[in-house]
């Protein structure tokens, strides 16, 4: 079966046959003999102990420290290069305790957006680069949730 | 003699506070808010007391909830854990007045060293040296630029009431000023309901180190050498080590000494720790006095083998001390890594959610502080600390490794936390060579991305889930002994097809 | 210099071992027998070999299979644990002739202490007492009843090639003799694949008191201090502590000499245990030493910070001893608990099963080792052992109510274990007093049945579950942090309705 | 809700009501005030922590250090005294080392019967009073499981 996975890096295409007790997977034009065996996983006779849990439609995987997010990858989707999104979202869920601009400002990059508070933390978000703001969806005191959308930006402006 | 403890606190603190009263035999009453009904800490007591909302200020901040509470169960003594409530003397003198034993130091040494231009001015008279500042800076613009001018640049602007890096800001250069001084006071106001903050000359590379003292109500005093705290984040301690690489006997000798003379100079009472800066020509200066049980009171627990809580409990009920200074050795090397829901990609911004998977490491000199749960949902509303990992090993090197090994054992999937960035942390040269100073983060890791080391056998392992989630019969797990395993917790996932 | 090492064990000691050798930053290898191919030891290793099928004496005790597996896997050297090969010096020479590194002492050494008769005669030219004994009594009856005779009763027959209590037997009267010889000599076979039995003097209300010992490769010797071992069931410990209660500086001295001579004597290396009978007027008789770690070495490591798996690891590569005697210190008390699949209530008998609910104590000074996981079948194969339960405290007293504290936490369901009757043990005054002694349990419970403090509370717990699973939508954990509770994982529950 | 438990004690008889967020509990003629919250288990204010698992049609309960086990008791069942069980079961899983007596066989108590061996230690069985053996159900060598029947006795024998 192929499946394609997805993270912050980049498309893993892998290639999964059950084949008996073991499994022969196929990643980056290798083969690899794989088996589960309690909590190890058992790649080509090394072990590695290895949890997971769901994250929404993501598997989230824990292996010697590290934390890995797979979502599963349809083809239709196609990677974009990183670009400054127009959007200003949460990056968790918390308060606002100022919104420092309004409709219409122009702001350079690093200027200050909004203050927010979370887990007794202050933090300003700061534009990414020069812009104009075009709506502001939020006002000092709201309880906010994490990504929601708090203002529109246009950049270049 | 004390019976019966209320834990006005929450979290890992409250769990081991609790545990700690349990094994001395008192009955134990928890408090928690209505955000923490299903929280750990709430279930670890004998009996627990809903405070209020989830917001601190309506329920851990709320202290006539806290004194209700207690004498609704019969509680005969509060202990206040740390953050919070723990150094409001008001706090302390409600709990006095009620009839109550506070665990903790007296109202009076709470006020004078939760003043921090007062207790600059005691160091002073006590012969401890202090860094530059201004106590009572002005808040007219103007005036405040003139006074920043004479504590001279850098410069800190720090919150009168509090500690922990809440309402602190560095400010280098005089146009910043204003708008730090503002934010830093917000801040202030906000967690400790004192909007005052005062300015302080910073010191370049300054290892953070720090003395923790135990003194009983019949004079005696004594320290237990000493912590260093240097790898910060946010202004925030996320690494804590004891002995501190950088402290010969001698600094330790005069360091403890002072702490002492402070200790002394305030009647100090119960458990508390003195802060200094250590500069790198081993000069030091007094920072401040934490009148509480510290956040990473288990390390010094490790090497010298006294239990502060314990300790702390026994001093309140008015037992004289127990120890000398000459009892108290330190033996071996502790390490404590502050595991909080947390990115470090994204400048350790807070993240909250709900932890679905929890495995904590173990095994000989690895202690874990928890408090969380798996299933558990953190609140939004409290300190992102899920739980301290301290490690004890035979020399520095050996708790190095061994912390390196429990942070890779360590699983929780649900929040991210710093355990990846730790272990590069604690791999890094710098820190094995034990070059820790309080810009050590902003110098060594300016910019942090996860590692990837293992990427394709985690993606091999989300694969194989996905393959079996479609063909649930597959190989894998078989024969007598198939049981309930990640990887057959599994269900839908969506996939493309071959 | 060592660089991967396998591990001829499981259980809690393999996990134990191999994560000593992680933090040393060594490669490690695991062996499994068929019976656990989904144990916790198998998935603590790099790498994993499967030595053959379920009974020991296929697989654990298979020296071409583990010889093998090491040759495969390119690990350089061998460490045994306890128990299966340990004491095996054709083992030991196997490891040597192949190339490998034995983690232990040297054949000579195991052949000459693992012959308990051998042992006894050099234990009495090193000027060590020893019981009156008959080393190699005649198997005919009459010459058996005779030489018996002459040893004198009460007398114990003791397998002449293994410890911990297998092949072991009293006999307090002639009558019974002749069974309780053959009984013995079969569990002896069966045991140790050496079916000779020795007779022995049986000392009344004994204390069971052994030291630690390590031997470097340079013929530097210390040691660790003693440990009790006197509250036993079935002849085999239950709970160890060390400081002994029992134990003056005046007694420790003439031990400790007495033990530091017979490691002398043998020329030994590596970690080893001299065993000692502590009789109630203080004389001490040499019972046998034990040429290996012990199960109860982690209560050593908790007072003396000396880490025993490593320092045979580092001893083992021909490093000379880094300890001196004086630096060797005691400090606080530890006690230990062996956690067995067996019923406390039916004479300690074995209770394998499927652990179905498993919630480990924790906390500062606790210490679990532990070999099983959620979910795990116990196999029928091997000891019933699944894990210790260790803690450190400042005093016995301490330690003690510790370790009463983390036993009410400590949760295994689906295997019947003595925790309630371990409870019992350290709640009873003479426990508490320090009067133990080889028989305690035989003489304070010579009847035990299971406590019903909570019968009430649990049966309302069980109750609500049945409610729960007929009308799932009805009261109980609700709201936003609605997570998996135990509570909420149950199903169908056949109840009678009103 | 009426609920009826078997231990090895008895019957215990419950009443279990929902009311809202806690149930009312009845039994032994005493009500008590219920509330379940993470692990605690909140009887009229007093937190237990408690965790369960099945064991077949039995609910295992860990509470304070102690194990119970009920099972659904049904009403057409009736408790009886202990009497010695004509059947000899095996306490565990294991292997016979040792018959030590014949059909027609008769044992006093404490007699040896069989002598098994489970998890490298050697066990005997003997009879609980005295009896005449009936039925010898295994042989030296034989595997067996935990509860199965090794033989039949005919006690007063």
């Amino acid at each position: 079966m192929k499946i394609s996975l997805r993270d912050q890096h980049g498309v893993i295409e892998l290639d999964v046959r059950a084949d008996g007790d073991r499994y022969v997977v196929e990643i980056d034009g290798h083969t690899h003999e794989v088996r589960l065996h309690g909590e190890a996983l058992v790649v080509d006779g090394h072990q590695h102990t290895v949890a997971t849990a769901r994250d929404g439609q993501a598997r989230l995987v824990a292996i010697g420290g590290e934390v890995h997010r797979f979502e599963p990858h349809s083809g239709a989707e196609h990677t974009m290069e990183h670009v400054a999104a127009p959007e200003v979202t949460a990056p968790m869920p918390g308060k606002i305790l100022q919104v420092l601009v309004q409709v219409g400002d122009k702001v350079a990059v690093g200027d200050g957006l909004v203050v927010l508070e979370a887990m007794k933390m202050e933090t300003r978000l700061s534009a990414e680069a020069a812009a104009t703001v075009r709506e502001v969806r939020v006002a000092a005191g709201d309880m906010i949730n994490g990504g929601q959308v708090l203002m529109v930006l246009e950049y270049g402006g | 003699m004390i019976k019966r403890v209320l834990v006005a606190n929450r979290g890992e603190i409250a769990i081991r506070i609790l545990r700690g009263c349990r094994e001395m035999g008192l009955s134990t009453v928890a408090v928690y808010s209505e955000a923490d009904a299903e929280a750990p800490h709430r279930a670890a007591a004998d009996q627990a007391v809903c405070i209020g909302p989830p917001p601190s200020s309506e329920s851990y901040l709320n202290i006539t909830k806290l004194i209700g509470a207690a004498k609704h169960t019969g509680a005969d003594a509060i202990h206040p854990g740390y953050g919070f409530l723990a150094e409001n003397a008001a706090f302390a003198q409600a709990v006095i007045d009620a009839g109550l034993i506070f665990i903790g130091p007296t109202p009076a040494a709470i006020e004078s060293m939760g003043d921090k231009t007062n207790a600059r001015r005691m160091a002073v008279a006590a012969g401890v040296p202090v860094v530059p500042a201004d106590e009572a800076p002005p808040t007219e613009p103007a005036a405040l630029t003139a006074a920043a001018g004479k504590v001279g640049y850098p410069l800190l602007i720090k919150a009168a009431a509090g500690g922990g890096g809440k309402g602190m800001r560095i400010v280098r250069q005089a146009v910043h000023l204003i708008e730090a001084f503002a934010a830093a006071g917000r801040e202030a106001l906000s967690a400790f309901g004192d909007g005052r903050v005062f300015l302080e000359r910073y010191v370049e590379r300054p290892r953070h180190v720090e003395v923790q003292i135990l003194a009983d109500h019949h004079g005696n005093v004594v320290h237990l050498g000493e912590r260093e705290c240097s790898i910060q984040r946010r202004h925030q301690k996320i690494i804590e080590e004891t002995p501190s690489p950088a402290v010969s006997p001698a600094i330790r000798r005069a360091m403890t000494d002072a702490a002492l003379a402070i200790a002394r100079a305030v009647n100090y009472r119960n458990a508390g720790t003195v802060e200094f800066l250590l500069a790198p020509d081993d000069s030091f200066y007094f920072l401040e006095v934490n009148t509480r049980l510290q956040v990473e009171h288990p390390i010094t627990e490790l090497v010298t083998g006294i239990d502060l809580v314990q300790a702390q409990l026994r001093i309140a009920q008015g037992e004289p001390l127990w120890l000398r200074q000459e009892d108290i050795v330190a033996r071996g090397h502790a390490i404590e890594c502050r595991i909080c829901a947390e990115d470090p990609a994204q400048q350790f911004f807070p993240s909250p959610g709900t932890i679905t998977r929890l495995r904590e490491p173990r095994g000989p000199g690895v202690r874990v502080d928890s408090g969380v749960a798996e299933g558990f949902t953190v609140p939004i509303f409290y300190d992102p600390m899920l739980a301290k990992l301290a490690v004890w090993g035979e020399t520095r090197e050996a708790a190095r490794r061994r912390m390196i090994t429990a942070l890779r054992d360590y699983v929780i999937l649900g929040c991210t936390t710093a355990i990846p960035f730790l272990i590069d942390v604690l791999e890094h040269t710098a820190f094995s060579e034990g070059a820790t100073q309080t810009h050590f983060i902003a110098e060594h890791f300016p910019k942090w991305e996860n590692p990837q080391r293992h990427r394709h056998i985690a993606a091999i392992a989300a694969a194989i889930e996905a393959q079996r989630a479609k063909q649930p019969s597959a190989a894998g797990t078989s024969g007598p002994h198939q049981v309930a395993t990640p990887w057959q917790t599994l269900g839908h996932w969506r996939v493309g097809e071959a």
